[in-house]
């Protein structure tokens, strides 16, 4: 199964939506539309991890380098994520505690 | 003991194929075995094959096959990923900075070990005349059959 | 040339994995195989398996694994079945009656290689000293790649 | 994925809707349940197949036997087969001459 990204905007926010698994093979490509995203002036992202089928070690850096860039042009990332599966890698790896899983896209947006 | 044998190239385009066998011959095999294990045995393998083809690549032995054996036990499930790379040795990793520290977000790459040390029971590597063996465990509950 | 291979207990439980094996690993990528045609080289694997797992019961050699090779070239997509059993004639084999014949539905087996040789573009038996392999070739129409 | 058959009774007929993968590994369940029938008095059977996901010469095998069996009940079996890369093996293999292959439940009962 491929990687698929969808990129809507909620308020002032750029949602990108991912479809699919995120390993060695697919992480370019979702690494290329966070840095193109950041480079057009959306630093205002919010990952949406709850359509993943599978996400790995390289998927969690590839989520970590897109927060740094993220923050480096002023904006933040922020992740949507209730799959249990998915969340229990950021817990894992303690990742959570810097980059908290948000419930929704609303959640997301709000900050909360 | 039933054992199916999967060899790749040495290629991501694989890992996938990789995940889909594990699965299938651990998923449909094996019963006992919960969704949820089945899912962290399924990253635990693909980290240790990332590896894998990631150390060929380091080697230049990308024409050699990646090996992943899985073993299915009345109490255990076994899956080892046998590379033909240059080794290394899993004791003189940089340990990550904790969780709390800052400096824990410099840290994009070095999360697949730890992650198969908590996703599997049981995690070995196995240097070899020529390459690694990573062994991954996961303990199946007794079934009543 | 990209070469996948898949090592199976000799029990038909394990069939329904190599046709997912042959799915995913021809399906996802040798791009330019039609569905059909994919189909029909599963079909004509499956039956393969088959034989090659009653090779094994008839020899009892059950221990031994039986062998799915998958060779994805650019023009062509070959698999390779490969026993252990005790090898057989498959020129020897009795021809079925015509369809219209009566006596056809007398019939309820031997429709394996018949299936195999209009299913694959290449079949062949080749006798090995210990065993069989049985090589099917699906051509692939040229992609514009 | 297992073999899973479904019973009913349609104008005096028995159908047997056949889900799944019909191979070495499972062709002895399709067979007790069509032997089954035939025992207990159906010997007039409908197979739909098409909700079959697999089926090999093993399962041609199989219908050829429960045809065989109907009919020295009294009975006879048909077949509901609409999907091409199923209806290609009883072409290839010549079995839809002596087995026509019908379009749904109702041609087979009215044997059309
Ligand atoms: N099979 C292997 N062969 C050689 N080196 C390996 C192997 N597995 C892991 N390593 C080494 O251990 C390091 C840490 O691996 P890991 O924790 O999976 O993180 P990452 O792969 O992201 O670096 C790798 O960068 C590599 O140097
Ligand atoms: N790999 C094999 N090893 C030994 N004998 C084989 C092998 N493949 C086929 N045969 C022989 O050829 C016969 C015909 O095979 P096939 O056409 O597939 O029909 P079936 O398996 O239903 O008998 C088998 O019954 C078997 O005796």
């Amino acid at each position: 199964m491929q990687l698929r990204t969808e990129v809507s905007e909620v308020g002032g926010w750029t949602v990108v939506t991912v479809h699919g698994e995120v390993d060695v093979a697919t992480a370019p490509e979702l690494r290329e539309v966070l840095v193109r995203l950041v480079g057009e002036g959306s630093a205002h992202l919010v990952l949406d991890l709850d359509q993943v089928d599978f996400l790995d070690s390289t998927g969690l850096g590839t989520v970590i380098s897109a927060l740094k860039r993220a923050r480096t042009h002023g904006g933040d990332l922020r992740i949507v994520c209730t799959q249990p599966r998915i969340a229990r890698l950021f817990q894992i790896t303690g990742l959570d505690k810097a980059l908290p899983l948000l419930p929704d896209v609303d959640a997301a947006v709000a900050g909360a | 003991m039933a054992v199916v044998e999967l060899e790749i190239p040495a290629r991501p385009a694989y890992l996938s194929l990789v995940r889909l066998v594990v699965d299938a011959a651990i998923g449909s095999l094996a019963p006992g075995m919960s969704p949820a294990r089945l899912d962290d045995l399924k990253i635990a393998v693909s980290e240790a094959c990332s590896n894998a083809i990631e150390a060929h690549e380091a080697a230049t032995v990308l024409e050699d096959p990646v090996v992943v054996r899985c073993v299915i036990e009345e109490d255990q499930v076994t899956v080892q990923v046998v590379d033909q790379g240059r080794g290394f040795d899993p004791d003189r990793l940089e340990a990550l900075p904790a969780a709390t520290d800052p400096r824990r977000l410099r840290h994009e790459s070095g999360l697949g070990i730890p992650l198969m040390r908590t996703l599997a029971d049981e995690v070995a590597f196995t240097p070899a005349d020529n390459g690694t063996t990573v062994t991954l465990v996961v303990y199946r509950p007794a079934t009543t059959s």
